[in-house]
């Protein structure tokens, strides 16, 4: 570990974790040339036989975590990719039904990005806007719903706030009016409980790489009994019924599979540790003036504390967090430059948006590191308080 | 922190100073996204504590630190002297942020106005 | 290793490689928490910044095998998604100019599948076919181009014969004819020199997989003096310029990264030494009764080696080498039932076809290997061979 | 390879038995994937050296072998008596390759014939 790295408390968990140790020992025997390395489709022999039991094992493993059969799942590359196949795959393979779609403002770029694409298309798509709080009512989705709608997509957990929308409520209204529910569970899978049967989900997207498993692994859970078939984003050697080709990465499917397994076992105590943790850092900063909580109180996920500051300049409290590994809601160089779009839908000001920061914990999270992140959050914020001297205040001359 | 450059990590954490009571003046504002205003005294025609406060992005408040410690002790009529395409360098400011060093001209030029009504 | 992988000679090389391990350490390294674990996109802290550092060591690694700049490369889940983005992606962008794509027959599925995809959207596809050999000449390539032509996609190796086409020829009649050109490089990748400039290539496709690096990551060369952008086959949160967005799976690309540094230094020896092991196993099997050499004699990769028995049921050839993990053109169970469709297009009967067998080797394949090889599959023979006693003679009554 | 049923891999590699001279028949073709020659003695209205030649795929093959191995000693009569849902049982012989099953039943049924004319 370099210097920089040690001094450097992480808590962007939402962004990415880091591997579990058991995880990473899973796929490293995956890697062992003396073990089973091979293609699982080389059915003809032990290699790939082996390789085949592996993948075999995490889809139980998986699917026992989210309540689903392991034939209902398909690998992918990641929750972008599950996202993008859910979202084109079923407006696609449903376009003669209808096509209109219905998604929340609040939606990660994955499936955002994916229903304008469908608008290029000639889809009609319904952007929900959720409350001041980040939630959505069924009603307002039972309401948002046309005779010509296919699709539902609404994320479990949100990434920015980890507000999380009542799954059950939105399933049960996408039911009875017969029309698919894709969520979005990446941030949710392993910290809340998922079961796709009690929340009638269709399709369900997730990855490892939050949940202390390997970046660049997914899945995507297809409903069996609610949906045959999507169209494949991909086209090629006809691996996972021709749903979603290319050789299988058996490592990451191991890893990921291990991933959820430890998530299984481990859920409930660890999301109790980790809301205390939590609740210990809002305890520390929650006070200091100008500080507000940013989405629903109650309605959230354990691991996530999105806070705004009042009259600080977004882009310097980030800088001057310099040895907490956070997000914000504010980058100079940033790609786009603009504020987070997911604040600025709970009717944040452009200032309290971008002086907004994602503090994520997970499972290496100590109290000693929320201990550190309440002391330099503290020293950071005072430096800069001082320093704009209130900010919309004039100089008293 | 990489992306920002050697200047300005040097420079941002310096110590608030208000400034001096004589001479004030400001520029920008919270929607702008960058408010700085500027004080000073004035013995004898040389700056003397030259501080300032500022709602700014790391790079605005690096160059703000930069620029009152090169004008303490200066003339008064260096207050606007302060060249724009050095600061740019000295700190690297991304061209498309640029505007931002045109508010804190504005609130040196807007401080030595003040100095013309208070001389 | 359990007793049937030690007992099992693993001549499969062309489906999946084992990971090296110098490549497998270099990606647990990037699995430690300790590491720089942190997601290339977290640009604000010293974790994002140390996994971005990671990536553009590897895109170097990467670029420099194939005389590229680390610019131009666009990473992915292996060369089923590249072949995809390649064909799909340079075809959409390019649809304004002209709606005709030229390939061959024995392109990989990907390719093909891709193409096919594109006739459905209303595109025309041109398969060329190759001689006896396997080969395709410049000359048919030309003439098949048409006014409307946007691209041409050939392989560089064949994965069943290893038959190893003329890029440099083909790429000089596309830019003649300002066609694009892309070339799937999977297996040739590290085992034959490819140079994007030289060959005059467009459009690179590649694993790691095949050269004893990670499954699951792959990379998409794209030329950008040629084409700018493509039409990105996911959407989402703006990663590698919106070509391919996602998280980038630090580990894997590391893996590949080395990998592909690794094939940098050793391709050469490494060459030699696993042509004259394909060799040697040729002198061994080459003079017994009815075995024929598949694909062009010379122009072919130094590790495969494709036979076919004349007179010899397919699926029993394959059964009865069993301590052999090799391909082979038939397969029971197989989901497509069809004989290879590479090697009918060679000209080869159904009989042939089935009765084919892919050798493959690499770098962990050894003389006793070899040696093992040729001692069962030549028991093989005269077990199945006494058995079909001429098979096509009637029984002498 | 767990793909095949253990009883394949058990009858798949018996020492190859061409069988007799007395009684011989044969049926199918390479062209048709599957071709098999049945061959056997005769003794007293009992079969001898029954055995076979076979072009044909694993699940064949160990049928051929299971098959001659049960019919040594058998009546003549038992060469038509081979029945397919028996030995596709034994052998999990996927559906869709049970047209094969009947290659070996008329490799057997023209072995019986031949005996009609031997007989
Ligand atoms: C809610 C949500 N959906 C989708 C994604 C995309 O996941 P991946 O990086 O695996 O493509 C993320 C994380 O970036 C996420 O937080
Ligand atoms: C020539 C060729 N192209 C593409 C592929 C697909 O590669 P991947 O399995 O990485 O998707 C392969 C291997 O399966 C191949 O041999
Ligand atoms: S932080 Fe302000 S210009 Fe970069
Ligand atoms: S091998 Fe012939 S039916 Fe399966």
């Amino acid at each position: 570990m370099t210097d920089d790295l040690k001094e450097t408390v992480y808590l962007d968990y939402a962004a990415t974790t880091p591997v579990d140790p058991r995880v990473r020992d899973c796929m490293v025997m995956c890697l062992e040339q003396s073990e089973g390395f091979g293609n699982p489709a080389s059915s003809t022999h032990v290699y790939g036989e082996q390789a085949a039991v592996v993948i075999r094992q995490a889809a139980i493993d998986v699917a026992t975590l989210i309540n689903a059969s392991p034939d209902e799942l398909v690998w992918t590359s990641g929750a972008t990719e599950s996202d993008n196949l859910a979202v084109l795959g079923a407006a696609h393979f449903k376009a003669m039904k209808g096509r209109h779609i219905v998604t929340v403002v609040t939606e990660h770029k994955a499936v955002l990005e994916s229903c304008a694409q469908l608008e290029q298309e000639g889809f009609t798509v319904t952007y929900l806007r959720p409350d001041g709080t980040g939630l959505i009512s069924a009603k307002d989705l039972a309401a948002a719903l046309r005779p010509d709608t296919t699709l539902v997509s609404v994320m479990h957990a949100n990434n920015e706030t980890g507000v999380v929308q009542d799954i059950g409520a939105i399933g049960s209204v996408c039911r009875q009016h017969d029309v698919l529910l894709h969520v979005d569970a990446a941030q949710s899978i392993g910290k809340l409980p998922v079961d796709v049967i009690a929340q009638q989900i269709d399709l369900l997207s997730f990855n490892a790489h939050k949940a202390c498993g390997p970046k660049g692994v997914g899945a995507l859970y297809l409903n069996r009994e609610r949906i045959r078939r999507i169209e494949p984003l991909l086209y090629g050697g006809g691996q996972q019924r021709g749903i979603r080709p290319g050789t299988l990465a058996v490592h990451q499917i191991a890893g990921m599979g291990e991933a959820l397994r430890i998530l299984g076992d481990e859920m409930e105590a660890e999301a109790s540790r980790v809301s205390c943790l939590r609740d210990r850092l809002w305890q520390g900063i929650g006070q200091l003036p100008g500080v507000v909580l940013n989405g629903h109180p109650e309605q959230r996920l354990c691991s996530i504390l999105n806070v705004s500051v009042a009259g600080v300049e977004g882009e310097s409290l980030q800088f001057a967090l310099d040895g907490l590994a956070v997000s914000s809601g504010s980058a100079c160089n940033s790609s786009s430059g603009e504020p987070s779009y997911v604040l600025r839908s709970l009717g944040l000001s452009d200032q309290l948006a971008e002086a907004s920061i994602r503090f994520s914990l997970g499972r290496f999270t100590t109290e000693a590191d929320i201990d550190q992140a309440i002391k330099l959050f503290t020293r950071a914020l005072a430096y800069l308080q001082a320093l704009s001297c209130g900010a919309s205040m004039k100089v008293n001359g | 922190m990489s992306r920002y450059p050697q200047q300005v990590v040097a420079y941002f954490h310096r110590p608030v100073c208000s400034g001096g009571t004589m001479l004030q003046g400001e520029a920008g504002s919270v929607e702008q996204g960058a408010w700085i205003a500027i004080a000073a005294d004035c013995e004898a025609g040389q700056l003397k504590n030259v501080g300032f406060h500022a709602f700014a992005c790391p790079h605005i408040i690096a160059a703000c630190h930069w620029a009152v410690e090169v004008l303490e002790g200066a003339p008064v009529q260096a207050l606007q002297d302060i060249q724009l395409d050095k600061l740019q360098q000295e700190f690297e400011i991304p061209v498309e942020k640029a505007g931002k060093l045109l508010i804190l001209k504005d609130a040196f030029t807007s401080c030595y106005a003040a100095a013309g009504s208070v001389t």
